[in-house]
């Protein structure tokens, strides 16, 4: 009988448990999901990973292949990261191109990210040759804070990435690709992107469950290693004073330092 | 039409000029051009009108924002700027006014040499502010970044975001100053941060009474 | 290239005011309520009606209360010109071309007879050599008479062109469209002597308009002519019984 | 978990089917024998002379409205000869994508059907209970409240606060006493408790 | 082609780099062959499938969903609730069920557009030809049944993967069906019969090496109650007696492997059933 | 195909002939209907060919074009097969609503010739990794009076047969450029070997019995098809299921000796139209009917 309620008034199904302190999943307000991260879980792919947040599931497949560096830039390779939203993931998307939110959280994940990997370290041959990375993370469940997880499946596939040794040959035009040597990317930082819904104006939810998103009069996500911060982004909605901001960098840090030490198990623990 | 003008100097801790003009747009019900420093942005309001079933609320009417670049389609960062401006807008409007209608705000980006999205969130506020929709508090919107040197520089330009290594835009409602929107890019620490955002706070007590000086002096086109 | 010889001959051997040959068919298809086959030259097309019936899909909006919703759709057979088409459909060209042809059939067509009902004419270029929109708009009104729909009379569609910057030449060739020059497109109803569309590629002279207009006109008339004929021819065919039958060349029989 | 309950999968055997074993809902019946059609648990219902074999499922059924069912709806639109919702719940049974449902004027009521004005019936966000109607329509439910136990049942009051019924064409609100008027269903004690 | 704008762009052409391999530059297609004809790599017997691991309810927000590997080939799919047909004004008396088939763009060696290819929309509608039999598409007239899946990992058989997987997916979202649907795939290459061919296999099985030899892949869908094929699909070039015979092991197979569809579904009711009765 | 509605009855009655061997055109379960096959009739295409089946009708242009290999198959020249479902075959198909149709036709077509051993793709190369031919083979969907799938794979099968592709020589090679010429003598072509291309049968299950040759009713009535690709030695290329229902694996196992069967009928009786019709064009100037016949 709960289930009709809650699906007639979410608000007032979710104010009574708030009113308690307490979510409907159990929670307190400010606790988070466990994360579970699971490093080179596909073959076919240069590097993978697949991350959850409680219900939320990505996974990250990078395919390596070799382009034609850009004019201004000839020296640095590609990153292409995309996020997908496929429509398997949730009965909110169709099939097609991508929707808008698909956009935003690409975009997203690309700026908080973009500082992970020296893009001149993927150039092969000066304006010749270089590595193109494209990197697509795929949700496969979407229950709330999926930029998040996309986040920690990018940086986590990122480490496991292990390119082959390729030779260009000026005069022929043509690279050489040597299967058995490989190595590693080199990955510069390890961002944590963490995310808040505020409720009710007032409330503020850490990790929220894609009801709980839904429902919020605000979001806000930080992005952060345990030091620094790479972002902080609120798109609008209901305001925030900054001691609620300051509060939610630092349940961000303190996670990032968690979720980074749980990266660190997970590649290490891929059978070399 | 005069525009207003605020100090003529750009100094690290003064906001560029700022320019605006309203009712710029015959077609939509309200608009607004708004120009600090080079950048320029022209804001358009449509709206109450009727929504598609599939974009409807019962209690509420939903907010359009639409961004379009200075040449060619949008494209994947456009679509961010796009989500903010749309989210920043929809905690202004007092939306529960017009249930079940659509309200779209178009911003056209004319020029960018640094702060569009500021400037776009101003011209957009303006151009609702023309348009008589009523509204739960205003925004404004500030730029700043922080300089390899660590120094914070309020509302840059072009010259000087190449020596950055953050750009931050915080928006702050006119009612309790707090923070509407935050969007960064760079790496930067906690009290960077905090700096930033104390610093950005007194600037937008300006912005707010150009906000005044505007309306004072459209008021009697308005009636 | 000189589009007219001395002798007063054009590039494919005709006169300055002689028509390429048509050959037409009416109910080339059963299924369709009215279908024709249209050969000017080497333009070859095929035109078949549906209805009227019940408004379709989003046509349903669009239908108005007092007349018949006429629908078109132009399209090319990918392999229709010389460079392959990629797509046969919805390409500007082709949406546009659909435009024009509801312009000039609506004008033949006795819309208020059918109220809220909807009339499909599609066309389809099976071979493209020029005055494409002309055969399609003749293919067209042969395969609404063969469908029966009330017609105030026919759709008749001709083009021309000058050459030399005097001679008026009719039914252009592709080869004539393309070597240089504007070209005259018309729509008409020639027993009335209305003009339902015009179309010009490029700039007349105004000297030379009422020429080429006049040329074009003539040529509609003409080709009135044929089409009537091979209604009538067509009409007193279909008094006889016929069927599918008719098997007598290369022919399948298991 | 008792061992009389019977978990069945789509496609398995049931029983036999003949004039003591009859076919009943989640089962079908092919060449004389009963199977399931649904994931879940078999119940057998006895009837005076047959046993009706059925399948319940173990959790929400994938269905949709049928003609005869009582559904929640949430209000969204009304004008002045019908109005429009969305179908929430099916039964007891929670829907996870709602469909659109119609209220026509002339079902509103079972009595002074042409007095009907439906601004005094209904308003947008307003939960009723109603009952479907044969399809006329591909892709909307025809929903009908001409009965007592149907109409609104929960309805928010310009407060926002939720209103409680006062007749059956009244409902007020417990902070400012206004009395709004809606077409009010005579809630039953057990479904009072579900909702 | 236009640009996509609607996604982060690489350069205009960029290569997979298995293409440059040093050493063995052409990669003889036919070099395995001698070796797969005396045993295979994973040392099965010719006839022997691959371990299957089947698990539902996946996907929170779905209604009902499965994930299936067989070994590498890993497959998920989503089924949700009956919506309304877009653009349909007709009744129907059936309702209808809206198949996609997707491979992730890092699932087959070569990576994969973003965009549904040929390929893909073919097994779509293969996949929804396979479960159509098997769905009380009378219950629901007028909607049609969203089926998503996704290949997250392609090594071979990916097909009968997808449409096992979907099978369990509909039965977890309790939508009526007449049975459950498990499918196989086999490769043919001369007279040797390779039964759920890996990814190698099935371009070995694919490319002949001598005139006039039995090649190709053949998948099919059985109901196992019933023992009724739903699907079956064939490609390459062989004769009528292999592929009657290739369609003897298959069924024999899908027989095989519909108890641990079964058990696979039981397991999840009374998983169900035991969560609520806490 | 243009919204068919039968009635229960009309249905029983067609089940009925089904049952008795005699179909309500008087055909028996195996015979197909009178097919028309002209061929050489678009002048813009390399190759072409109209099928008419009853009521069916299909038109396929060859054109060719100069493309580079795929790098992962460098000695091989590629086919496309595009179908393209005219409005006017039904008001349905206008805009995109013949494409689903449109790609399950062209997929089929694809995997049925995608076995070296129907069509050697190596025969397409100019240059290995460098050029070749592109075959595109189109197809124009003009009637759909049912057996589309069958009526298409003859017309394709004819088209193909039908088409010239022009010699090339390769003339300068210096630096990796290569230099094209064509042969200054338009006839100076080559043929494609359509020995081994096969023909489509479809058998629709109506009853208890399998029919070939199905009108858009008998489609209709079926509840079940089955669609075989078969070469002129009986080899199967592909084979599916292509409609809703299901079959026993014995029913499905007669079913393949049918159509296999009927296959090499098939491919044999358009061999015999072929050569007819080919004999018909090497006369002086052959006449050509199109849609005026």
């Amino acid at each position: 009988m709960a289930a009709q309620y809650k699906s007639i008034h979410p608000v007032k199904y979710y104010r009574d448990f708030l009113a308690q302190d307490v979510r409907p999943d159990g929670r307190t307000p400010d606790k988070t999901r466990t994360v579970t991260v699971n490093a080179n879980s596909i073959s076919t792919s240069d590097g993978s990973a697949t991350v959850r947040i409680g219900n939320t599931t990505v996974i990250c497949g990078i395919k390596a292949e070799l382009g034609k560096p850009k004019a201004d830039e000839p020296e640095s390779g590609f990153v292409v990261p995309n996020v997908e939203l496929p429509p398997l993931c949730s009965p909110c998307f169709r099939p097609g191109p991508p929707s808008e939110e698909a956009q935003v959280m690409t975009c997203f994940v690309a700026k908080a990210t973009s500082g992970m990997v020296d893009l001149k370290q993927l150039g092969i041959s000066l304006d010749n040759l270089a590595w193109v990375l494209h990197i697509d993370m795929i949700c496969l469940d979407y229950d709330g804070c999926v930029q998040d997880a996309c986040v920690i499946a990018l940086s986590t596939a990122l480490r496991t990435v292990k390119l082959p040794k390729v030779d260009y040959d000026e005069d022929t035009k043509t690279p050489t690709v040597h299967l058995n040597q490989r190595t590693s990317v080199d990955v510069k930082s390890s961002p944590v992107s963490t995310s808040f819904a505020v409720f009710d104006e007032e409330i503020i939810l850490s990790d929220p469950t894609a009801e709980e998103e839904s429902l919020s009069s605000a979001r806000l996500t930080v992005v952060t290693d345990g030091k620094s911060i790479f972002s902080v982004h609120k798109p609008g909605g209901s305001t925030l004073t900054e001691v609620q901001l300051q509060d939610c960098i630092s349940i961000a840090k303190e996670r990032a330092n968690l979720v980074n030490e749980m990266i660190r198990v997970a590649v290490g623990s891929v059978k070399r | 039409m005069s525009p207003s003008t605020s100090s003529e100097a750009v100094e690290d801790q003064k906001l560029r000029p700022f320019f605006c003009e309203l009712d710029v747009l015959s077609r939509p019900d309200g608009s607004a051009i708004v120009s600090q420093g080079d950048t320029t942005a022209i804001a358009g309001v449509y709206g109450p009108i009727e929504a598609k079933p599939n974009k409807t609320y019962i209690e509420k009417a939903a907010i359009e924002a639409i961004y379009r670049p200075k040449s060619g389609l949008p494209c994947v960062p456009d679509r961010m700027s796009e989500s903010t401006l749309q989210h920043t807008f929809e905690a202004a409007i007092l939306t529960t006014a017009h249930p079940r209608t659509l309200i779209t705000i178009s911003i056209q980006e004319m020029q960018d040499s640094g702060g569009l999205l500021a400037c776009a969130i101003n011209a957009g506020c303006l151009a609702i502010m023309n348009s008589g929709l009523p509204m739960r508090f205003l925004v404004a919107a500030v730029n700043c970044m922080i300089h390899e040197n660590g120094d914070i520089i309020l509302d840059p330009d072009e010259k000087q975001l190449k020596e950055s290594c953050a750009v931050m835009t915080f928006a702050f409602d006119n009612v309790n100053k707090n923070i509407v929107s935050s969007s960064t890019d760079g790496s930067f620490s906690e009290t960077q941060y905090q700096e930033a955002i104390l610093k950005c706070r007194s600037a937008c007590d300006e912005i707010f009474q150009l906000y005044r000086d505007i309306v004072k002096k459209y008021a009697p086109s308005m009636g | 290239m000189e589009l007219l010889s001395d002798q007063g001959l054009r590039l494919d051997g005709r006169r300055p005011e002689e028509l390429r040959n048509i050959r037409c068919k009416l109910g080339v298809f059963s299924q369709a309520d009215g279908s024709a086959y249209l050969e000017q030259g080497n333009t070859k097309v095929l035109a078949t009606v549906y209805g009227p019936h019940q408004p379709r899909g989003q046509s349903r909006n669009k239908a108005p209360h007092d007349q018949v919703f006429v629908n078109c759709q132009y399209s090319m057979a990918v392999f229709s010109t010389g460079e392959r088409k990629r797509r046969p459909r919805g390409d500007r060209k082709s949406q546009e071309m659909s435009i024009h042809l509801r312009q000039a059939l609506v004008a033949a067509i006795r819309t208020e007879l059918y109220p809220r009902s909807q009339l499909d004419i599609f066309v389809e270029v099976l071979q493209a050599d020029g005055g494409n929109y002309c055969a399609c708009v003749n293919a067209a009104t042969l395969a609404l008479v063969d469908a029966g729909v009330g017609m105030r009379e026919y759709a008749v569609a001709c083009s021309a062109s000058l050459a030399n910057g005097e001679v008026a030449l009719v039914d252009v060739s592709h080869l004539e469209e393309s070597s240089g020059g504007s070209n005259l497109t018309v729509a008409t109803l020639p027993v009335s002597g209305q003009v339902a569309l015009m179309e010009m590629s490029q700039r007349f002279h105004s000297d030379h308009l009422p020429k080429v207009l006049e040329r074009a006109i003539e040529g509609c008339k003409d080709i009135h002519q044929i089409l009537d004929g091979a209604v009538r021819k067509h009409v007193e065919e279909t008094g006889r019984a016929s069927g599918w039958g008719q098997v007598d060349r290369a022919g399948i029989a298991l | 978990m008792n061992n009389e309950t019977l978990v069945c999968v789509p496609g398995q055997r049931l029983s036999i089917a003949d004039k003591s074993h009859l076919s009943g809902r989640g089962t079908y019946e092919r060449l004389g024998y009963i199977y399931a059609t649904l994931a879940g648990v078999v119940k057998v219902v006895k009837q005076d002379k047959a046993s009706l074999i059925e399948v319940r499922s173990s959790n929400e059924q994938s269905i949709v409205p049928a003609p005869g069912d009582i559904v929640t709806a949430k209000i969204t639109l009304v004008k002045q000869r019908f109005c429009k919702c969305i179908i929430k719940c099916i039964g007891d049974t929670v829907l996870s994508r709602p469909y659109r449902g119609m209220l026509r004027k002339e079902d509103v009521r079972a009595t002074e059907k042409d007095k009907v004005e439906m601004i005094k019936c209904f308003r947008p966000g307003d939960i009723i209970l109603a009952r479907v109607l044969p399809m006329t329509e591909v892709h909307s439910y025809q929903l009908s409240t001409a009965e007592d136990e149907l109409g609104v049942v929960l309805a928010d009051s310009e407060e926002g606060m939720s209103m409680v019924p006062v007749s059956w064409t009244e409902m007020q609100c417990p902070k400012t006493h206004i009395k709004e008027l809606r077409k009010v269903a005579k809630v039953l004690p057990e479904r009072l408790s579900t909702v | 082609m236009p640009s996509d704008n609607r996604r982060i762009q690489g350069p205009e052409v960029s290569s997979p780099y298995c293409l440059f391999q040093s050493g063995n530059k052409n990669v003889d297609v036919h070099s395995g062959r001698s070796e797969v004809l005396s045993s295979r790599k994973d040392s099965r017997k010719f006839m022997e499938h691959r371990k299957i691991y089947l698990k539902t309810g996946v996907v929170s927000q779905a209604k009902g969903s499965a994930y299936v590997e067989f070994d590498n080939t890993k497959v998920i799919c989503s089924v949700f609730d009956p919506r309304e047909i877009p653009n349909r004004i007709e009744y129907s008396q059936h309702g209808e069920l809206f198949c996609v088939f997707k491979f992730a763009p890092f699932s087959c060696l070569t990576r994969r557009a973003h965009q549904q290819d040929a390929q893909e929309k073919e097994l779509s509608l293969c996949l929804k030809r396979a479960l159509e039999p098997a769905v009380c598409r009378h219950e629901f007239p007028n909607f049609q049944v969203d089926i998503y899946v996704m290949v997250l990992e392609n090594d071979g058989g990916s097909l009968a993967a997808a449409i096992t997987c979907a099978g369990l997916a509909l039965a977890d979202a309790h939508v009526p069906m007449y049975d459950l649907v498990t499918a196989a795939s086999l490769g043919v290459t001369g007279d040797k019969l390779l039964m759920d061919p890996v990814e190698e296999e099935e371009s070995l099985c694919q490319n002949p090496n001598k005139e006039n030899q039995n090649h190709g892949l053949i998948t099919v869908a059985l109901m196992g109650a019933h023992t009724q094929v739903t699907q079956m699909w064939q490609t390459g070039s062989m004769t009528a007696a292999c592929v009657s015979d290739a369609l003897t092991h298959l069924v024999q197979i899908c027989e095989e492997t519909y108890p641990i569809a079964q058990r696979c579904l039981v397991k999840s009711v009374v998983d169900t059933i035991s969560k609520k009765a806490q | 195909m243009a919204g068919v509605l039968l009635s229960e009855a009309e249905k029983t009655f067609i089940l009925h002939g089904v049952q008795s061997d005699l179909r309500n055109d008087g055909r028996s379960r195996q015979d197909y209907r009178p097919i028309e096959l002209e061929l050489d009739i678009v002048t813009h295409a390399n190759g072409s060919a109209r099928v008419r089946l009853a009521n069916t009708d299909v038109l396929v242009g060859v054109k060719t074009e100069i493309d580079v290999p795929k790098p992962e198959k460098p000695e091989e020249g590629k086919v496309e097969f595009f179908v393209d479902c005219s409005a006017n075959a039904t008001p349905v198909f206008e805009g995109k609503g013949g494409e689903e149709l449109a790609t399950e036709i062209s997929n089929f077509l694809a995997s049925s010739f995608a076995s070296s051993m129907s069509f050697d793709l190596k025969t397409l190369c100019i240059i290995k990794g460098v050029q070749c031919w592109k075959l595109y083979v189109d197809i124009l969907i003009l009637e759909c009076g049912g057996n589309l799938f069958d009526a298409v794979s003859l017309a394709v099968k004819a088209a193909l047969h039908n088409t010239m592709v022009p010699r090339v020589e390769t003339v300068a090679m210096d630096g990796g450029n290569v230099d094209l010429q064509l042969s200054g003598d338009p006839y100076d072509c080559w043929r494609l070997d359509t020995k081994n291309m096969p023909c489509l049968v479809t058998l629709s299950k109506i009853g208890e019995h399998f029919i070939v040759d199905s009108t858009a009713e008998e489609e209709e009535c079926s509840m079940a098809s089955l669609v075989f690709s078969v070469t002129d030695g009986g080899r199967l290329n592909s084979l599916c299921k292509t409609s809703v229902g299901s079959l026993h694996p014995h029913t499905l196992a007669e079913a393949l000796k049918v159509g296999v069967d009927v296959g090499v009928r098939l491919n044999k009786a358009l061999d015999q139209a072929l050569a007819r019709e080919d004999r018909r064009l090497e006369a002086d100037k052959p006449e050509r009917f199109g849609f005026l016949k």
